[in-house]
């Protein structure tokens, strides 16, 4: 039996809805999850479903109890998802847009991420923060960050990124089963994006990369949505008899440094492919891993395929130029590959 | 004290300015041809105009990602502000920022914003740099009523207060923050009654009412002025569109927003002055026209204009840089 | 209604350990033996003991940097506390955490914390983690005049009063942030008065004499537990020793100090239970001497436990990490 | 004439003095950065002069309209440092530890960063944003990050990050002249330190590394205090015979990539010693540098001496395990050095 296919979007909303009836502890809090909080006609509550309709459904199934709509104070409600998870609850907690978590960052990594080490392992904290990232739908510069690479800096945290529907709702219900804070990094190109996804419970063990394509001349390391362009890479290269091994890490905090370091050591090149900004980035920690642990096997430069140091432009001509293309890494491989003849 | 007539002729047509403005953007974006988020101002006309028509030119202003109609009353040309909602390269910010942040800094405009609760702080700074520096300029900032229950509300007011930063902290409450309504995000009828929590003072007015707007800004710019300190100022207002383009509405009734639509700021506005006489149907006519007038060639000259060379993306991320 | 004779017994019994125990920590960070940023809670006995005198053990608190006082009246073992402090392995949070951040989720206090403001959205979290359980567990949320100036402050009393959260929200009004003087920091002159804000009680009590804490505390504590929503509780009070240990103290004047320590939480009580007849000079002196003999324990205790392995260092960040 | 020598915190009172005589626009903002804000008693107005006592002095030198003491409002006075910059001043404003940045961020990096880019180059930032990190001091997990690999990631910030009296002093004035957003990370372990330092007008150019110490085996980039670690090694090491070659970067956005890259081409060896957290680091972002840019002349895998992938302890048991010490740098040293008989 064929699997059937679902949207990214409804892969999410899935693993909430088998999730929420899983484990009552599982609540979700944000601005708008549901919409017209407070009202009593049914047809208005859930007016939305989240600003992309990601969670569109829940209140009628669970209540208005477990789907708490907050106003905008990110701080506070974010805090109370921390504080009500190291009192026993599951929380999962949307920010909106993960640029906005220059107004919250505080209650995640210095409370949420810290609190069970500074209590000396006396207290867990089994939030989830979703949210959204990515730029391509004309955001501009505060809308469309990346930034997961903020959050893989600080101990504590663990950090999810799915490409494709299966692993958002593998990992989603990973992160919310998982007893530390995680964050899920929803692309919010890829909502409408299709792919089989198991019906049942389904989950992806954190920590656990990828091996999305095989490949034998060069290991791509690709990142959440750029593990799609690095497909249509990998048809354009295969066609003139390159083959890359592209490799989606899934979660980046763990990071699964075995199935990198194993695929550099076959394929001996490596480039890394990664949205987010390129100083201190994962692109850096990838390659910074290979230099440093297989570095004997390694026999070319390896090579970042990023966006350049700017913030995200508005202008569809300008956002175009900003976001990796295939024709990019394309070039970044050719420049690496072994000469064939 | 009665507004001047130049004064009134500047309010309508500003006031219809945008209301025309938000239309033509809401009807391209809906032809598919504005990318990004966009939302749109028609229907708090009277709270921007009859703050800014007691500001002067040398002040400042803070905005929202509802800018617009604080970037036309303010004086931002609107042909730049056209072209720059399309992304291209003539636009106010080049292209780079778009209908969440148009600037123009020449005009003490200091950017639409995408972040709910972030010009209160800034507003805060071009306050204090007027007040060290001993002029007498006046910062209005505007922010919404899901605004206010962002903590840097809370904090700016209380540094405004003091300080007694000249500022007016002008709250467009028009009832709801995306699907969220104030009965549920606050447990207080006004935000204005949050003044009391810093020591100032806090006014609601009809935000319906440019008359109404007109003299609590004109007491408030005044007080600042004097170097007394902020005001807290709510208008009651609405939204008449959707919380940002493409929104489908389903949280408010058609009655709600019939019954701001009978209290339509242009529409009441037209009918005082033609009743106590203080504007001719000739003269408001005559806006009429030139307000067409200069949307017309605002559509002319974004359409004509180039969008920016892709390397662009490269510069203006900082004065210098090797 | 008139405490309880154990409930005395205990509220003197806290008070002294509290006030002995930061004694003691003061002359050991003076002597070099304590590492790190310490802030003590002596003089503010009254807010803590006064309050904790309400709450049941399945109650939750959280704290700020000047934690002391709120663990010991809370009940965390004061030998484990001690132990924290001086980095041992036996302490409470295994040396990881030191004075700012000791905890006891076992007894509900979800620990101090080095970040100002940072305590009122966990304070939410843990009451709503009771109100959505359909447990009638109150959450006290304590923070100082400076906090209450901090954007968290306003969100989370908004948050808690839209939602009708059991949380006591009790500021510990010391005069003092640091070096600056709520006379600087704000324009009223509460900062109960800011309740207002939300539509929820704001009460302010004498935080130098604990029956006025225990009485006003009775009242939110009740309230909250009957699911009637938040209430800000003010206590005006102060701390006698620097804002840190190492503090040179040149803000403020012997007067002042005076003035406070003439009002001393600890003698007051002395002095009304004995007049009142509540308590025998007797039972005050049994009780003094057992807080002796408990502190001499917990310095006994914390001298000789071991420091942690340094391995332990990479231990407790994760429940799980490969 | 030998040059005097102060301390590091001397360095920087200094440059206060001489940038807010030399320009009347320098104002300096934040909590207890005078002390005792309001009152009356000259002797009690500036009673810290900064937790660290960085900025006494300056209030009775300049007056309380240009040292303004603020109340607990991070996101408030740094957003007020950002508003009055694009007005025309040019604030300092003090962040007392980088790790309170969590409450704040938004107005460095979604206002301050990026107003210029948003705005097509039509506004600009001078503000500075000092702050305080590192540990050693027993200040736990919220009191002693570093954290500037954070800031770097942000395009539209600039982070330096002076070793040295002398170089507290030349990148203070220059981040104070310069018209972008610097953000300038002052290593608290460091203020008592001495070094010699100009007395007049001292100017460190923002972008420019330092080499330390002249060596040929092995390339050492070290940052802030763990130059000074590194000096240690080297001392070490030297007796082993062997010779590190020691840069300090002094300015990680923008970071001096030539002068790092020609020592690894001379030396053929890295060692990147930082002491922020190691993931999606400097340490990560400097070897992967190299990676890319210079791996032919790389003749032996890169190594990171820095911190467990965990936050501060407080013990100073576990602080000292923590905080990379010259005994690793040595160790790291040896296992890439050149065998040398
Ligand atoms: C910090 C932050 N949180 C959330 C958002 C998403 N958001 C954009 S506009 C908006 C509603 C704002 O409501 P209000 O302040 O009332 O302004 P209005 O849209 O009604 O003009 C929200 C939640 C944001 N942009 N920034
Ligand atoms: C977010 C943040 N800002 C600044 C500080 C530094 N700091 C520590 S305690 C303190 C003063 C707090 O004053 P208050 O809230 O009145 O508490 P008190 O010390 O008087 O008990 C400050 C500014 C901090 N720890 N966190
Ligand atoms: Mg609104
Ligand atoms: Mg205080």
């Amino acid at each position: 039996m064929p699997e059937r296919e679902i949207t990214y979007r409804e892969a999410i909303n899935e693993a909430f809805v088998q999730e929420m009836q899983r484990d009552p502890n599982v609540i979700l809090l944000g601005e708008d999850i549901a919409g017209a909080p407070g009202r009593d006609d049914p047809d208005m509550l859930d007016a939305w479903g989240g600003v992309f309709g990601m969670t569109k459904g829940l209140v009628g199934k669970f209540g208005s109890q477990r789907m708490l709509d907050t106003p905008i104070s990110e701080s506070a409600f974010i805090g109370a998802a921390v504080g009500a998870a190291a009192s026993g609850m599951r929380p999962v907690v949307e920010l909106m847009f993960v640029g906005f978590c220059g107004v919250c960052l505080d209650q995640i990594v210095n409370q949420g991420a810290k609190l069970r080490y500074m209590f000396g392992g006396r207290a867990k904290v089994p939030v989830t923060v979703r949210t959204t990232i990515g730029a391509g739908l004309g955001a501009a510069a505060q809308h469309s960050d990346c930034l997961y690479s903020i959050f893989t800096h600080y101990p504590g945290l663990k950090c999810v990124l799915p490409a494709t529907p299966a692993d958002a709702k593998g990992l989603l219900a990973a992160a919310i089963r998982d007893d530390d804070p995680v964050i899920y990094f929803e692309n919010k190109v890829l909502y409408e994006t299709k792919g089989p996804v198991p019906e049942g419970e389904h989950v992806v063990e954190i920590g656990k990369a990828n091996i999305v394509r095989q490949g034998t001349d060069v290991t791509v390391v690709a990142l959440s949505r750029m593990v799609n362009v690095a497909l249509e890479a990998a048809d354009i290269l295969n066609k003139e008899g390159i083959s890359i091994e592209i490799v989606d890490p899934r979660t980046i905090s763990p990071l699964d440094e075995q199935t990198i370091l194993d695929s550099v050591r076959k394929t001996e090149r490596l480039v890394v492919v990664d949205e987010d900004h390129p100083r201190c980035s994962m692109a850096t920690d990838i390659i910074a891993l290979v230099a440093t642990k297989a570095f004997e096997y390694l026999d070319a430069p390896a090579r970042m395929v990023t966006p350049p140091h700017t913030p995200v432009p508005f202008s569809p001509v300008l956002e175009k130029f900003y976001v990796p293309d295939a024709q990019r890494i394309v070039k970044a491989v050719m420049a690496v590959v072994p000469q064939k003849r | 004290m009665p507004i001047k007539k130049d004064r009134l002729k500047w309010i309508y047509e500003r006031m219809c300015l945008i209301r025309k403005f938000e239309d033509h953007v809401h009807d391209e974006f809906a032809a598919g041809a504005i990318a990004g988020f966009v939302h749109l101002y028609a229907g708090e006309e009277a709270i921007a105009v009859g703050t800014m028509a007691n500001l002067r030119d040398d002040d400042s202003i803070t905005s929202t990602h509802r800018g617009h109609g604080h970037c036309i009353a303010k004086g931002v040309d609107i042909n730049a502000m056209l072209a720059e909602i399309y992304g291209k390269a003539t636009g106010a910010c080049k292209g780079k920022g778009g209908s969440m942040h148009i600037a123009d800094m020449t005009k003490g405009m200091l950017g639409a914003n995408g972040i709910v609760g972030a010009g209160p702080p800034l507003a805060c700074g071009a306050a204090l740099a007027a007040k060290l520096r001993g002029t007498d300029q006046v910062t209005a900032c505007f922010f919404g009523d899901g605004a206010s229950n962002q903590g840097t509300f809370h904090e700016s007011l209380n540094l405004a207060s003091i300080w007694d930063l000249p500022i007016v902290f002008v709250a467009e409450n028009n009832v709801y923050a995306e699907t969220t309504s104030t009965d549920y995000s606050m447990r207080v009828p006004n935000i204005a009654d949050r003044a009391v929590a810093y020591g100032i003072p806090g006014v609601v007015v009809d935000g319906m009412d440019v008359f109404a707007v007109y003299d609590a800004a004109a007491e408030a710019v005044a007080r600042a002025r004097k170097g007394k300190g902020p005001t807290l100022l709510e208008g009651k207002t609405y939204r008449y569109y959707g919380h940002f383009e493409g929104d489908t509405i389903l949280y408010r009734t058609k009655q709600e927003e019939q019954s701001y639509k009978d209290r339509d700021p242009i529409l009441q506005f037209h009918k005082r002055v033609l009743e106590e006489g203080l504007l001719s149907e000739d003269q408001l006519a005559k806006i009429d026209q030139q307000t067409d007038t200069t949307l017309k060639k605002a559509k002319i000259f974004a359409a004509a204009s180039p969008f920016p060379e892709p390397q662009e993306c490269l510069e203006d991320v900082y004065v210098k840089y090797p």
